[in-house]
């Protein structure tokens, strides 16, 4: 599904995967993630060869995951999800929950509700608030904007790169809706069929034209 | 036919099966037919558990059935002639019985591990129920069912004036096996067959492609019942003797460790592994040994950890591996390897 | 083009969704929506994910029982007919995900989706026509796990189109394709609709569905948000708020 | 039959059901794993209890050891054994068989075909003529401290959140840093755990035997099957439902219907609810709060 | 791939392993079926595991005693006497496989064994089919009318019948039965029901209890509730045993139990703790505990334990399992052949054997046994008194009551009193 694959991402920067469904993206993610098995090539992070640890061992290294549909616990509370960020990257004492509430303040009056229960906005929101919850080091994305509504897209990729400024929060999410990925990514690379066909660099990101070059071939 | 190891083997098998008496004691055929009897049981459940991916743990079920009818009817009409009609309508006994309990599932859309309980408490109610039948007012016609000790005296196989025991039975029941697994054989291979292994691959997709799958459920279910039922009755005329314990935990769980431990979805690796089994269980108990049922358990455990194919299926590929690899043609096994998952 | 459209209209739709709603617990994934596929319409669903279109789809099929509304086609209520009646009757889909059987070969898919509807003695050649409008003939023999990503989209296409259907649903079927398949999707769709199938599908990829369709209707939160051409749909500046993004 | 008695033989029911219930359920619920060697885990308990009552630990200490024991003898299998085939339903039925004949026959080998066994403490007492084991009695009263308990180290506990999350998510539960392997080495062992408790429990009630767990196997998959995958709620309401039907229905007409009429109801139950009563209350009270 | 391979391979040296071992079993297993009539060979089937190895055992080893001690003085017929004995693992299926197998295979001459009743009519009819001489040596309900089959042990004539009677003299004529839910509980009880009201008591109600019952505390509060002067318990296996604890705790004690099947057959008042077992009478034909006052029980109790330090007790099925196959080894040598017709003639002469329990004779008309039947009770420490000793108590319900003369006429059935 996804073959020779190079990407670098450096710290605090916020680079985004793109494609169109069923090129690999999430493959790929859950490659990084540990949950499927690198056939092939090496994965370092923080100069450590990560290519063999478990996804479980990855969690704690520094690395934060919003996967595909949010993927909250439906069954636990608000809190309890939160609470199970906390493992996330043992190197660094995690977050007060009142931080993140900060960032998400719908979160706190619900803090008692099943998670089942949230909007798909709010599910996006506490997806997110989980991951950052332990300060990871790296903040890795899927589809963040799937099923939820316009308006609440753009306050999410508002609070991300915010969080990317106040705790120097690396980004890497994948996406294929242009607007968010125009607004959040410093650096894109484009994706089909199992690899990386292109890289948009800085300067290139605002160019709608481009972009949808690599999204809609 | 193509030449594999499945297929060589299912022939040499049925070749040795049939010089089989030549070679050996009266005891010997007799205690193979018993075996063979019992592989219809293992057959109805690769057919609806490996074919159609319906996980049933009633077989014993329906094998209590058709032996329990064939007693009850052949022993109310004292005619020993009358043994052949007994013994097809127990098997339609059988089919329709595991019919009516399909409908009443299917069309129900329970499926999967559901179907697994349902028909293990059935076994059960019938194994409470029987077992307490020991007085007098648990007669159908002159037959008493006779409670945990179960009916004896079941009138053996007659087909005209010809007995059916030692070498007759041995092949008859050679005969009906060699039938049912043709049958099955072409069967899977036949327009009903496909549509049956796309239910178990896909049974949303197969529904949409126009099939009426609760029905179709059923209608392999119903087979399924009738194989367990010829099971049961071939058991009942063998022994003479039929217990409520055919209901029971055990006899309901066998079926399933000899599918899945010799290979769900293959009939050949079903029937060897079946009377591999038999016979292996047979002689650690005649040996007396008091490791006999630790043996048998460690046995399964290893089985199921280290060839989760099933045993007999694993040396089928092993084998085919061994004859292929000069050729180079080496087939890409089931699943990337980038998909695997970890854990 | 649109005066063909309004031609038909009055006629009769093939497929009807009245007042249709699915509630999944209290999550209304499709609410109220009206939808009405004409003969020989070549008509897309867009939308953003979890907008419910693939809801639609079930609910046409029988896999999912809708809360409220009904479904008719051919003017006949078919609410509470058995997926496999809807397909006899002459609807049949292809699914976002595909539901190719990946153990068989291309073939055995074919006749496994195709037998029921010819004798033996038409059932190879119609399984080879197919193939041969697929573009997948020399394919014939493969594993289906084997194929291609694009391949066994077409596979699933050829599998839905086995029982003769009058309606086709193609659910996303460009998906995780590169540019010269997704041309050849397209033309295929096309050519099918010629051939006098009415084509109702999903897809998230604008050119594509500017490419063919005809129609377009776009879903919002399990609404019908807005419908009409290809161009009144690029032209609504709440359609691109919602979905085509900010440009 | 009065009132009372007839409340005496729920508790009795009750009790029975849930605390033979309650290791299968903790596996099966958050494993998927069908442990056939159930009731031989319930009879190393009561053998351990057995034998460390004979060696002169008090009665409560030796139950609770017992539950231990075994709960690190679940542990070891699991490492052995089980975790080769989480996910693998089906192939553990089969495996699980397979060790069940093994402890059997095992513990017929070493301790013989029966062991002396511990009298049930506590003595009677007596209500309007009739007499009731104390022990029983309490024995209804553990069951719910069982059910607490259980409420308590699944609700309460870092273990128990995570536990409840990889149930719901096993790759998501990783992906946020547990080890899920090791809270399934876990989950088997505290059910295995609960088991030799029961064992321990009921030990000075029963004959104790190599097959002293098959009298259990019944009423647990039953109790399991009606209860559904949530171990808590399941258990807790199939055990109370299960143990009214055959409690009024043995008051009526005897042990036999009784016995009947549970796995009666269990069939019942498949048929409507598939997913079992817990599955029943989750969907209402999804609806509940999302409405 | 390398994975795959690996994988692969592992199965593959599985699966030849597993072949060698099963090869190999059967290589031994061979071993056992050799030399044909240099010995004279004993089937015997009994339960070594499972859920009756708690009898099965005993009996196994007073097989293995009888044996040796026939062969310690000069075998039968100037020759060895061999025991085949598979291991039937309380399973009715194995019994109908290894009844086969020692007839036809192994070529037996007598068959001894089998605990259960419905054990015993899995195998007698392929006794019968096979004409093989079949000895079932062990309590039952009683009734068997076969030529091919004697039956050494206890029957409701020598139990039920002075047990019930001693009962209702000494404790009042009110008798609540509980019993297992199948034959034997149901005939037993049937029994119980006839002998209560030929001396003139009343059975103020019958339970029957399905097999794998553990929990009983329904039962309890009826029996409360109906107040009996004598509580009949018929229950079987290791579940329904379960009662005797519970009774203890929450039923009424000052009610004398009384039951032919609990203490002498597997030792139940040594395996539970008192006072479960306290208050029980019962009637046996052996008990260990017989040898404090019998000499000859008491030898049979020291060779037994001698040879076999791990057994448990020596209840009565051992001993009519002994007993069986002495009489099985005197009338073989009043015929000077084992054939079956001829032993069983010889059999049929009345034969009597001076064993453990003191003169065991052959009853010709019934194929059972007269027999010493000894009444026991248990106080509330579980101690044991032998109140009575009834002398040569004979089987001849059967033969009185249902007109069964095997001698005369060969018949091939079981007698109930069940109407």
């Amino acid at each position: 599904m996804v073959r020779d694959m190079s990407i670098t991402i450096e710290k605090g920067e916020i680079v985004s995967i793109i494609g169109r469904n069923g090129v690999g993206k999430s493959t790929f993610v859950k490659t990084l993630m540990g949950l499927l098995k690198t056939s092939k090539g090496k994965i370092t992070f923080n100069q450590q060869d990560i290519t063999r640890t478990k996804a479980d061992e990855r969690a704690k290294l520094g690395i934060g995951y919003v996967p595909q549909g949010h993927g909250v616990f439906p069954a636990l509370t608000v809190e309890e999800n939160l609470h199970m960020g906390k493992l996330i990257n043992k190197q660094k004492p995690s977050l007060n929950p009142e931080q993140v509430y900060d960032y998400f303040p719908k979160l706190k009056e619900r803090r008692k509700q099943k998670a089942g229960t949230l909007s798909g906005g709010e599910q996006a929101a506490l997806s997110i608030s989980r991951a950052i919850i332990g300060n990871p080091d790296l903040l890795v994305l899927d589809e963040p904007t799937e099923g939820i509504q316009p308006n609440i897209v753009y306050h999410i990729s508002d609070m991300i790169k915010q969080i990317n400024k106040d705790i120097g929060l690396t980004v890497l999410f994948v996406e294929q809706h242009m607007g968010l990925i125009q607004q959040m990514s410093e650096r894109c690379y484009a994706m089909d069929k199992g690899s990386i066909v292109g890289e948009v660099k800085h300067q290139d990101v605002a160019n709608y034209e481009i972009l949808k070059r690599y999204l809609t071939v | 036919m193509t030449l594999k190891t499945e297929n060589v083997v299912a022939v040499l098998l049925f070749i040795g099966l049939f010089i089989y008496p030549l070679f050996v004691n009266p005891y010997q055929v007799m205690n193979l037919s018993y075996f063979l009897s019992m592989v219809f049981l293992s057959l109805s459940l690769a057919l609806i558990w490996g074919y159609c991916g319906i996980f049933s743990f009633g077989q014993a079920v329906f094998f209590g059935v058709g032996g329990y009818f064939y007693a009850i009817f052949t022993m109310n009409s004292q005619l020993s002639t009358i043994t052949p009609i007994g013994f097809i309508l127990g098997i339609l006994a059988g089919g329709v019985v595991a019919w009516i309990l399909g409908y009443f599932m299917f069309y129900g859309g329970v499926n999967d591990v559901f179907v697994g309980l349902i028909t293990l408490c059935l076994t059960l109610v019938l194994e409470t129920f029987m077992g307490q039948t020991a007085g007098s007012e648990w007669k159908i016609g002159q037959v008493g069912l006779g409670g945990f000790n179960g009916i004896n005296g079941i009138p053996t196989l007659q087909i005209g004036s010809l007995s059916l025991t030692g070498n007759n039975f041995y092949y008859f029941v050679l005969m009906i096996l060699l039938i049912v697994f043709g049958l099955l054989k072409f069967l899977t291979h036949s327009k009903f067959g496909s549509s049956v292994i796309a239910i178990r691959e896909n049974r949303d997709r197969t529904r949409l492609l126009g099939y009426n799958v609760p029905k179709i459920q059923s209608f392999v279910f119903a087979i399924g019942g009738a194989l367990a039922s010829l099971s049961g009755i071939l058991y009942a005329s063998w022994g003479s003797y039929i217990t409520p314990s055919v209901f029971g935990l055990t006899s309901a769980t066998i079926p399933v460790i000899l599918v899945a431990a010799g290979g769900r979805k293959n009939f050949t690796a079903s029937v060897i592994f079946t009377l591999l089994y038999y016979w292996f269980s047979q002689a650690l108990s005649a040996s007396g040994n008091q490791f006999a049922l630790i043996i048998l358990g460690l046995t399964l455990i290893l089985a199921i950890l280290f060839v989760p194919d099933g045993i007999v299926v694993a040396l089928f590929n092993w084998c085919d591996h061994l004859f292929s690899r000069n050729k180079g043609k080496v087939k890409l096994e089931k699943g990337n390897l980038h998909e695997e998952k970890i854990s | 083009m649109k005066k063909k459209l309004v031609e038909k209209d009055h006629s009769s739709a093939l497929l009807e969704l009245r007042d249709v709603g699915k509630y999944f617990g209290g999550l209304k994934a499709v609410d109220h929506v009206n939808i009405s596929v004409n003969e020989g319409d070549l008509h897309c669903l867009i939308g953003p994910n979890g907008a419910g279109k693939s809801t639609i789809f079930k609910m046409v099929m029988g896999v999912y029982k809708p809360t409220m509304g009904s479904i008719y086609f051919k003017n006949k209520n078919i609410t509470n007919l058995k997926s496999w009646d809807r397909v006899r009757q002459g609807v049949s889909i292809k699914m976002q995900i595909p539901g190719v059987f990946g153990e068989l070969t291309v073939y055995e898919n074919m006749k496994i989706a195709a037998q029921r509807y010819y004798r033996h003695s038409e059932l190879k050649n119609k399984i080879l026509e197919i193939c041969d409008l697929l573009g997948i003939t020399h394919l014939r023999d493969e594993i289906v796990n084997n194929l291609s990503h694009g391949q066994q989209q077409w596979l699933e296409i050829g599998m839905s189109l086995a029982s003769d259907p009058e309606l086709l649903l193609l659910d996303e079927p460009a998906a995780g394709m590169g540019p010269e398949e997704t041309n050849f999707t397209a033309e295929l769709i096309r050519k099918l609709n010629q051939k006098g199938i009415t084509i109702l599908f999903i897809d998230h990829d604008m050119d594509f569905v500017k490419k063919i369709a005809r129609k377009v209707t776009v879903l919002h939160f399990g609404k019908t948000f807005a419908e009409g051409s290809v161009e009144e749909i690029e032209s609504n500046q709440d359609v691109v708020d919602i979905y085509l993004g900010k440009s | 039959m009065s009132i009372l008695d007839l409340f005496y033989q729920f508790m009795n029911d009750f009790s029975f059901l849930i605390l033979s219930a309650i290791g299968l359920a903790i596996i099966f619920g958050m494993m998927k794993i069908i442990n056939l060697s159930h009731g031989e885990f319930i009879m190393l308990g009561a053998y351990m209890t057995t034998l460390f009552t004979k060696a002169g630990m008090p009665l409560i200490l030796s139950i609770f050891i017992s539950a231990i024991g075994v709960g690190v003898f679940g542990f070891i299998i699991d490492r052995l054994v089980i975790s080769h085939l989480y996910g693998r339903t089906l192939d553990s039925v089969v495996v699980t068989w397979g060790i069940s004949m093994v402890l059997q026959q095992g513990m017929l080998i070493i301790f013989g075909p029966s062991l002396q066994g511990v009298s049930t403490p506590l003595g009677s007492l007596s209500i309007g003529g009739s007499a009731y084991s104390i022990y029983r009695l309490l024995l209804f009263v553990i069951s719910f401290v069982v059910l607490v308990l259980l409420y308590v180290i699944f609700m309460n506990t870092k273990f128990g959140l995570y536990s409840r999350a990889t149930m719901q998510n096993q790759e998501i539960a990783q992906s946020m840093g547990v080890n899920t392997n090791r809270v399934y080495s876990l989950t088997f062992s505290l059910g295995a755990a609960f088991a030799g408790l029961t064992g321990g429990l009921y030990a000075p009630t029963m004959t104790i035997s190599p097959s002293f767990g098959t009298s259990f196997l019944m009423p647990s998959f039953v109790t399991v099957i009606v209860g559904g995958a949530n171990p808590l709620i399941g258990t807790s309401l199939s055990g109370g439902v299960l143990g009214i039907v055959s409690s009024i229905l043995d008051a009526l007409w005897g042990t036999f219907y009784g016995r009947l009429g549970l796995l009666i109801v269990a069939i019942i139950v498949i048929r409507i609810l598939p997913l079992g009563i817990s599955g029943l209350v989750e969907k209402v009270l999804v609806r509940k709060n999302r409405v | 791939m390398k994975l795959k391979k690996l994988k692969f391979k592992r199965s593959a040296i599985t699966v030849i392993l597993l072949l060698c071992l099963s090869i190999s079993l059967f290589g031994c297993n061979n071993a056992s079926s050799s030399s044909d009539g240099k010995t004279i060979k004993l089937g015997v089937l009994e339960d070594r595991s499972g859920d009756f190895s708690l009898v099965g055992i005993q009996k196994y080893y007073a097989a293995k005693l009888a044996v040796e001690e026939i062969n310690k003085n000069g075998g039968l017929l100037g020759k060895k006497v061999e025991m085949v004995a598979p291991d039937t693992q309380s399973d009715n299926n194995r019994y109908q496989e290894m009844a086969k197998r020692l007839i036809l295979n192994d070529h037996v001459d007598a068959i001894m064994g089998a605990f259960s009743s419905a054990s015993r009519e899995a195998i007698r009819p392929i006794m019968e089919q096979n004409k093989m001489l079949y000895f079932y040596n062990n309590q039952y309900e009683g009734g068997v009318a076969s030529k091919y089959t004697f039956n050494t042990g206890a029957i409701p004539d020598h139990q039920i019948t002075p047990l019930i009677k001693e009962m209702i003299k000494n404790f009042g004529p009110k008798v609540y039965t509980i019993a297992a839910d199948y034959n034997f509980g149901q005939i037993s009880a049937k029994w119980v029901e006839k002998t209560v009201k030929e001396n003139g008591g009343q059975v103020v109600n019958q339970e029957f209890i399905p097999l794998g019952v553990s929990q009983f505390s329904s039962t309890i509060s009826r029996i409360k509730k109906a107040k009996p002067d004598v509580l009949v318990t018929l229950l079987v296996g290791q579940d329904q045993s379960s009662f005797y604890e519970q009774w203890a705790k929450s039923g009424d004690k000052s009610i004398p139990m009384a039951s032919t099947v609990n203490m002498a057959q597997a030792y139940e008042h040594k395996r539970f703790a008192a006072p479960a077992l306290a208050n029980m009478y019962i009637t046996a034909t052996y008990m260990e505990e017989l040898a404090d006052k019998y000499p000859s029980a008491k030898t049979f109790v020291d060779k037994l334990q001698k040879k076999f330090p791990k057994n448990k007790y020596v209840g009565m099925e051992a001993e009519s399992e002994y007993s069986g196959i002495m009489l099985w080894a005197k009338a073989v040598k009043k015929a000077k052949t084992t054939k079956t017709d001829a032993v069983i003639k010889a059999l049929e002469s009345g034969i009597s054997y001076n064993g453990p329990a003191g003169k065991v004779s052959i009853d010709p008309k019934t194929h059972h046994t007269v027999r010493n039947v000894y009444l026991v009770h248990t106080d509330s420490q579980q101690k044991l008194h032998i109140d009575k000793e009834f002398k040569a108590v004979k089987p001849d319900w059967l033969s009185k009551d249902m007109g069964v003369d095997l001698t005369k006429k060969p018949e091939f059935k079981q007698y109930t009193p069940l109407k």
